[in-house]
């Protein structure tokens, strides 16, 4: 059932526009990643629905109802802001309590309420502390706290982690995919972290310029990115430039120079004429003189640099300049003559 | 917020302010232009090719820019030392630099009337130690007269300072330090150009307060007259408040032709700044 | 650091307080002054110019006006001053460099050029009452020092609790009050204290809006000098310098004096 | 002032608005104003400020002044401008008692002065080598750099302008010699004053040892320099008159007059001089010598002052005071 | 050739000591990294070293010579900001010029240095620009070029990509090392990336608490961190308590519960008595039953997500809960009985 949908929305600031005939609609339940490069518009679309600026055109309907003119006051979706945006002259427990004093809910009833949602967010003991008292994990929680406290129809979370370090990072990730399953609420999320949005959505939305280029689950979008920008995001480091393309039943057959390489077919490879392939999926064989085979293109090191589980090598081909990483125990020479190796069924064909 | 909200928020102080001053502000000025109906800046021409009056003008603005001058070079090393220190000290010390504006200027002068009197403490001091034999002659002479504006308003710098200062990171001090810069050369290539805003701000507040003020000069100024003493003989000994109108405009386009001008320096010392 | 440069720095910063407070303490010791000529060294000590203050009326009369005046004003202009500079900090939108300009006018305009236009127009043209006028004149002389002291607390100022406090279901008024306001109050204290002075010390406008019967401290004290030489006033500046002490005092106490930096 | 006259003066005091320089207040709430609220069921409201302030406020029609006290320079200008309201003489037969230069200063229809001063020179002995004695030894080197003189714009600038013409030799007032031997002066000049606390101010810290002084203030420099000595110049001293006026348009004529009557009584011309706040003008008063110590008093003394015309004093002022920025002033 | 050392070296703010009897010691020409997580006195470190702090003890030495009291502004090393701390009143060239300014260089010098620098960090054509008008990649070649151009005796670098994306951060990465190697200077570089500085550096310090930890070629430190604490930092996210040790020639023979297990010995593995595994090192195996071979621990998958490349679940075994990264085509259900293989020559023994 679809709970929200954006329809042709338009948002400019000034006078450019921001999201252009933006269309978006999102299943009850669902946690959906926005995910794109900065300035893309995601905080846009999702201070769009908060309802804190106006479309210039479209309509935004949320559980049927037409809710572009309802005041944010009256939406009841609870935001989770990037800076967390906690008031600083209330105490803890008065910022997670602020919305349920505004709906003039009971005294005890609000004791018991913040109690609850303390526990949740594993706060309890720290009611009387003052956000700057906080460290910085324990504001993000308190900023989820006080979006959840008032069951909220919808929540909005603005890049929530990305001020934490790695560890506690992944540790919050984990949280907020927890209580948003456990809880059931709609869930918009906003990173330009992919590896966060990958592992916490249903779905994600890749973003360019206003406009979402790819929105499937994210799996599907790591394994086959539609569109070369969507492929570039998401770590596809090397590309190729076909000329001549051949649809041979379950698989392509591309040419790109005087190479050719056997592409398995999937649904996004209708239209395009570039290949990609992730550094990962690149095989570096040290044996040469293999050119002459489909999906192998000879060349030689550039440089190697060492990444932590492998070495990342830059190659040279005629075809360009390919980057792979490579499994081996000491860096290469540089010069050191190699043969890449793009397995078929890792080629993606964008558009 | 709907766009027309933000003007309604500004709306009260705008029109407070323009019935009570902008209106009557104009209307004042607009009189000094006008002679039986028809326009006119002869009475301005008068003013701008007597001799005496330019005299007045040259020495008042001289007086204000030498005051605002002198602000800036005392309150730049205690700004920056109240910036640099921190918890009750810096409480302190801010407090004791805004101290004097509460103690009124008329009291200020006569202290200094004290010290910097024929047989004041300063006359004393450098006398019994054998610095000077005779005299000087501080009192009623335009340095009387600095040394009292800088007095009045040495704090308003300060305490502007020390805003713009808290402000700048420490880290572009210790940036031109590893390029091989002084203490001194990266105050005065880095820090300086930075606390423009600061500085710009502070200089209008002590180039206005020195350039209209009237106590300071005719408690320690000698014979020299200052430009305030000149639009207060015009209105109120005379009443004559055409002619105090006309010195009033030219005092106000002075204002903000000399506060441009700060603008433009501080543009030129601080291009990147905003 | 380096320690001499440091030290250099600390001998200047003393000398430049001694500057600024030597001045004032001579005028706190000669306030004892027995004899009726204000002198330093005192020739001996006596409270007779502290008496001699609450002696005179006019001295306690003019200092309640005084206080009244300075304080409705500093309410007046913060209450016109808040929503603008909210507003001036908050919003960007067309003219607001003129704007800005316009509310910081009255500093720029030479205080005897405000006060005799006010006094030509707000009581001649106007037909203001005398208080009335007093009062709108000052509440002007301190709207500039308001709205820079509260727009610059706000500079840095991250209105997305604004927008939080809105998403938790408060109406755009109600989310001022209850978290801008809370938040700026430093800073509200800081510019209602610098306007305060500002008001409570001025001359070259209230002597142009006083007459019979109402009259500021400083232009009391401007009357007294014109016929008195003997140290009342300096018995009345360090009065007042103690009660701004105290003042203070209770001020860094409430919300720290480094709020005073942030003009 | 308020607008119910006082009809019936048992209830609502009549507000009496009264315009004065502030200067011993307390006496003057006790001694002058409360027996004759008492007397009359009057509320006495003061305006205080210096004379230009309070004359500027007459002619801006801002305060509803009734009575005003002015110095003969600024009462005159007042009277120029058609400020002030003719008197009924009939309402204040105290002027009868008057020394006669007090009585019509500024003519039979305004206000009489309700005291009078002698501007002479006032000087330490200790500091100055040859005693003074007349106008003319202002101009001596001795007093390099040593004395001041009154600002042309204070009430007693323009005396000090027409001594300078005598001291050129004058027989009437020369308007050039007086600036060309002003100009001549001003080496010995460290600053003109504003207000007489200026010069005691000057006086005291040694700033100044001489200069032209109102011998009604010389009980502040006696407290300052005990040895101070005030004389009364060769070529004459001059008449600062004090004036009382009823401001035109006032609803309390007669109440005006009856005060300014109540100013000018034996009474209270004699507690003045006794608290040595001004010297009489009222001839009934007697002093002992010792009470009239300071003060400017005696027959003798009263008739000898020069007086300036001041509706001359004020026709030329704005061009004097011109000349003398430009020429003495800097 | 020892360039630096630092020896004995006691750093305290106020009364409490952050770096203590700290030791460090610099090859000439090489690229050592300080990495450690928040707090543990990297900036310090660097700031020390730069001169804009004292020590409370201890010396510093360089090039042979005590510059424990040089002045700041004598020492001739180059420092790159976290913040970049351009000049904003400046322009590029300016900001660039300005140390040779102060070295009173001639006019036709300068300028010839400041356009090679420029090139150098590849700039041509924004000489005229001011700061705030530079995006964020640009201000830091900016801030290496100010800090290059001076020939500094020794490059200082404090997290100086920390405020990029990941894109812009590792082609930064790329061109310092690049920059660095060419012109053979000697340079320290702090960051709380471990990816950024295993790639980079010729040497990495893992510090902790104000002391360094482990001292070793980035290779090295990956796959044998002396520490609990250095493995748990550069991402061993499992570990096994073991409860007895058999050194047995060239392997281990460590006992945890009624688990045994092989172990490849290596030169840190003297004392300790904690096991350490990567999630990517661990084997997650289908098949059950085979729990009494040495090295394999049954357990039930508690929970799986997304990771891109794989899947992280997280398994728990009596030994434990443990984290494996595996590459499976669909994320396996809760309870799902698995049996985990660690490889003897991937757990570590570590103090
Ligand atoms: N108040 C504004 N006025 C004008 N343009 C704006 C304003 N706010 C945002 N923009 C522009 O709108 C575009 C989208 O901004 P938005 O904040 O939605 O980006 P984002 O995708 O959230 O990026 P980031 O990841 O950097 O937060 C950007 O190009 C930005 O410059
Ligand atoms: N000025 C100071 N006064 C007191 N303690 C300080 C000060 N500066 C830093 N510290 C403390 O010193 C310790 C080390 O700080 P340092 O800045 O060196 O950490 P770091 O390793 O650079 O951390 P990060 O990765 O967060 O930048 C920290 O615990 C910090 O709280
Ligand atoms: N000591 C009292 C002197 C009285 C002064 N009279 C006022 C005259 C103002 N020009
Ligand atoms: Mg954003
Ligand atoms: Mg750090």
């Amino acid at each position: 059932m679809t709970l929200l949908s954006l329809d042709q929305v338009t948002v400019a600031y000034q006078k450019q526009d921001i999201l252009k005939d933006f269309q978006l609609n999102i299943e009850k339940g669902q946690l959906i990643s926005l995910l794109g490069p900065s300035g893309c518009g995601k905080t846009t679309t999702l201070r769009l629905i908060a309802g804190f600026i106006d479309a210039k055109e479209g309509r935004f309907t949320f559980d049927g109802q037409d809710y572009t003119k309802v005041p944010v006051s009256k939406r009841n979706f609870g935001f989770v802001f990037q800076n967390y945006a906690l008031f600083p002259h209330l105490s803890v427990y008065d910022n997670i309590a602020f919305g349920l004093k505004l709906r003039k809910k009971s005294k005890t009833d609000i004791e018991k309420r913040v109690k609850q949602v303390l526990e949740v967010v594993n706060l309890i003991g720290f009611e009387n502390r003052y956000p700057k008292e906080l460290s910085g994990g324990q504001r993000q929680r308190v900023a989820i706290a006080r979006a959840l406290i008032i069951e909220p129809d919808l929540l909005l979370f603005d890049e929530p982690l990305s001020n934490l370090d790695a560890n506690l990072r992944e540790s919050m990730r984990v949280e907020i995919r927890r209580i948003q399953q456990e809880l059931g609420i709609t869930t918009v999320y906003v990173s330009h972290d992919q590896e966060e949005c990958f592992s916490i959505s249903d779905q994600v939305a890749i973003m360019n310029n206003g406009v979402i280029e790819q929105l499937h689950t994210p799996a599907h979008i790591y394994r086959y990115p539609k569109t070369r920008f969507v492929a570039e995001f998401i770590g596809f480091k090397n590309f190729i430039a076909f000329s001549d393309r051949q649809d041979q039943g379950d698989h392509l057959l591309m040419t790109a120079g005087s190479h050719t390489f056997q592409v398995t077919k999937h649904e996004n490879s209708e239209a395009g004429m570039t290949g990609a392939i992730r550094p990962d999926d690149l095989q570096l064989l040290l044996e040469t003189g293999q050119a002459e085979r489909p999906n192998h293109v000879s060349g030689t090191i550039k440089i190697c640099t060492f990444l932590g589980r492998s070495y990342q090598c830059t190659v040279e081909t005629t075809l360009g300049t390919f980057t792979v990483n490579a499994t081996i125990a000491q860096p290469l020479a540089i010069g050191t003559a190699v043969t890449l190796l793009f397995p078929e069924d890792k080629i993606v064909v964008v558009q | 917020m709907k766009r027309s909200g933000r003007y309604f928020l500004l709306l009260p102080g705008l029109l407070f302010l323009s019935i009570f001053m902008i209106i009557p502000l104009v209307l004042t000025i607009s009189s000094t232009f006008l002679e039986d109906g028809s326009f006119t800046i002869a009475g301005y021409m008068n003013f701008l090719t007597d001799a005496y009056f330019l005299d007045i003008l040259t020495t008042t603005l001289f007086v204000a820019l030498t005051t605002t001058f002198f602000c800036i070079v005392l309150a730049f090393p205690v700004a920056y030392y109240i910036s640099k220190i921190n918890g009750s000290k810096k409480a302190l010390l801010l407090m004791l630099a805004i101290f004097p504006l509460l103690v009124s200027p008329i009291v200020r002068s006569f202290s200094w009337m004290i010290i910097l009197g024929r047989n004041g403490l300063l006359n004393d001091l450098l006398l019994s130690i054998g610095i000077i034999q005779e005299p000087l002659t501080i009192l009623y002479t335009p340095v009387a007269v600095a040394i009292g504006l800088v007095h009045l308003f040495l704090p308003l710098m300060i305490v502007t300072l020390v805003g713009v200062m808290e402000n700048i990171d420490s880290d572009y001090i210790r940036a031109a330090e590893s390029l091989g810069a002084s203490k001194t050369t990266a105050f005065l290539k880095v820090m300086f150009p930075l606390c423009m805003p600061g500085l710009l701000i502070g200089s209008t507040l002590v180039f206005v307060g020195s350039f209209t003020a009237y106590t300071t000069p005719a408690l320690l100024g000698g014979q020299q007259r200052v430009i305030s003493t000149f639009l207060y003989q015009n209105a109120i000994t005379l009443n004559d408040w055409n002619t105090a109108a006309m010195i009033a405009t030219i005092m106000i386009v002075l204002t903000f032709v000399v506060t441009g001008i700060f603008q433009k320096i501080a543009t030129m010392l601080n291009p990147g700044g905003s | 650091m380096n320690q001499s440069k440091n030290l250099a720095l600390g001998i200047t910063t003393f000398a430049i307080f001694l500057f600024l407070l030597g001045p004032l303490a001579i005028i706190f010791v000669a306030s004892f002054e027995p004899t009726s000529v204000l002198q330093f060294p005192p020739t001996g000590f006596s409270l007779e110019w502290y008496r001699n203050i609450f002696s005179v009326s006019a001295f306690m009369d003019t200092f309640k006006l005084s206080m009244v005046v300075s304080l409705l004003g500093n309410l007046c202009a913060l209450l016109l001053g808040i929503p603008a500079a909210y507003a001036l900090s908050r919003f960007d939108f067309r003219g607001k460099g003129v704007l800005n300009a316009l509310f910081v006018s009255p500093i720029l305009i030479p205080g005897t050029v405000l006060g005799f236009t006010f006094l030509r127009y707000l009581i001649v043209s106007y037909s203001l009452p005398l208080e009335a006028a007093l009062f709108v004149g000052h509440t002007i002389i301190m709207l500039p020092f308001i709205i820079r002291v509260i727009a610059s607390s706000m500079a840095n100022f991250d209105f997305s609790i604004e927008e939080a406090a809105m998403n938790l279901g408060s109406s755009r008024v109600g989310a001022f009050f209850r978290v801008i306001i809370p938040n700026i109050k430093s800073g509200i204290i800081a510019g209602v204290l610098i306007a305060f002075l500002e008001s409570f010390n001025n001359v070259d406008i209230s002597v142009f809006l006083t007459g019979p019967g109402i009259s500021t401290l400083p232009i009391q004290m401007l009357t007294y000098v014109e016929h008195y030489f003997d140290p009342t006033v300096a018995a009345i500046s360090v009065l007042l310098m103690i009660f701004t002490a105290l003042f203070m005092f209770v001020i860094e106490r409430l919300v720290g004096l480094s709020h005073f930096t942030k003009r | 002032a308020c607008g119910q006259s006082g009809s019936n003066g048992e209830d609502a005091p009549t507000d009496l608005v009264v315009s004065t320089w502030g200067f011993a207040e307390d006496f003057f709430n006790e001694e002058v104003y409360a027996p004759f609220e008492e007397e009359h069921n009057v509320n006495i409201v003061v305006d205080i400020g210096n004379n230009a302030e309070r004359l500027n406020r007459i002619r801006q029609g801002t305060a509803n002044i009734d009575v005003i006290y002015l110095s003969d320079y600024y009462a005159q200008q007042g009277i120029d401008e058609g400020l002030f309201a003719p008197i009924d003489r009939s309402n204040i037969p105290n002027i009868d008692d008057l020394y006669e230069l007090a009585q019509a200063p500024l003519g039979e229809e305004y206000g009489p002065a309700y005291t009078v001063g002698q501007f002479g020179i006032a000087y330490n002995p200790d500091e100055v080598d040859a005693d003074i004695a007349s106008w003319a030894d202002l101009w001596d080197e001795s007093l390099a750099n040593n004395i001041t003189l009154p600002n042309i714009t204070a009430t007693t600038g323009p005396m000090f302008l027409d001594a300078a013409s005598t001291v050129a030799g004058e027989e009437s007032f020369n308007e050039d010699a007086a600036f060309a031997e002003l100009t001549a002066l001003k080496s010995n000049v460290v600053k003109e004053y504003d207000r007489t606390s200026d010069f005691v101010n000057m006086f005291s810290q040694g700033e100044i040892v001489a200069g032209p002084f109102m011998e009604m203030y010389l009980n502040d420099l006696i407290a300052a320099v005990p040895n101070t000595q005030f004389v009364t110049p060769e070529e004459g001293a001059y008449a600062v008159l004090n004036t009382v006026n009823v401001v035109e348009g006032s609803d309390n004529q007669e109440l005006a007059e009856a005060f300014i009557n109540w100013h000018l009584s034996a009474e209270v011309q004699e507690a003045s001089a006794k608290a040595k706040i001004d010297s009489p003008v009222n001839q009934t008063v007697e002093l002992s010598a010792e009470e009239a110590e300071g003060i400017t008093y005696g027959e003798e003394t009263i008739n000898d002052l020069k007086l300036l015309d001041m509706q001359f004093v004020n026709e030329q002022s704005a061009q004097w005071i011109d000349r003398w920025n430009r020429e003495i002033a800097n």
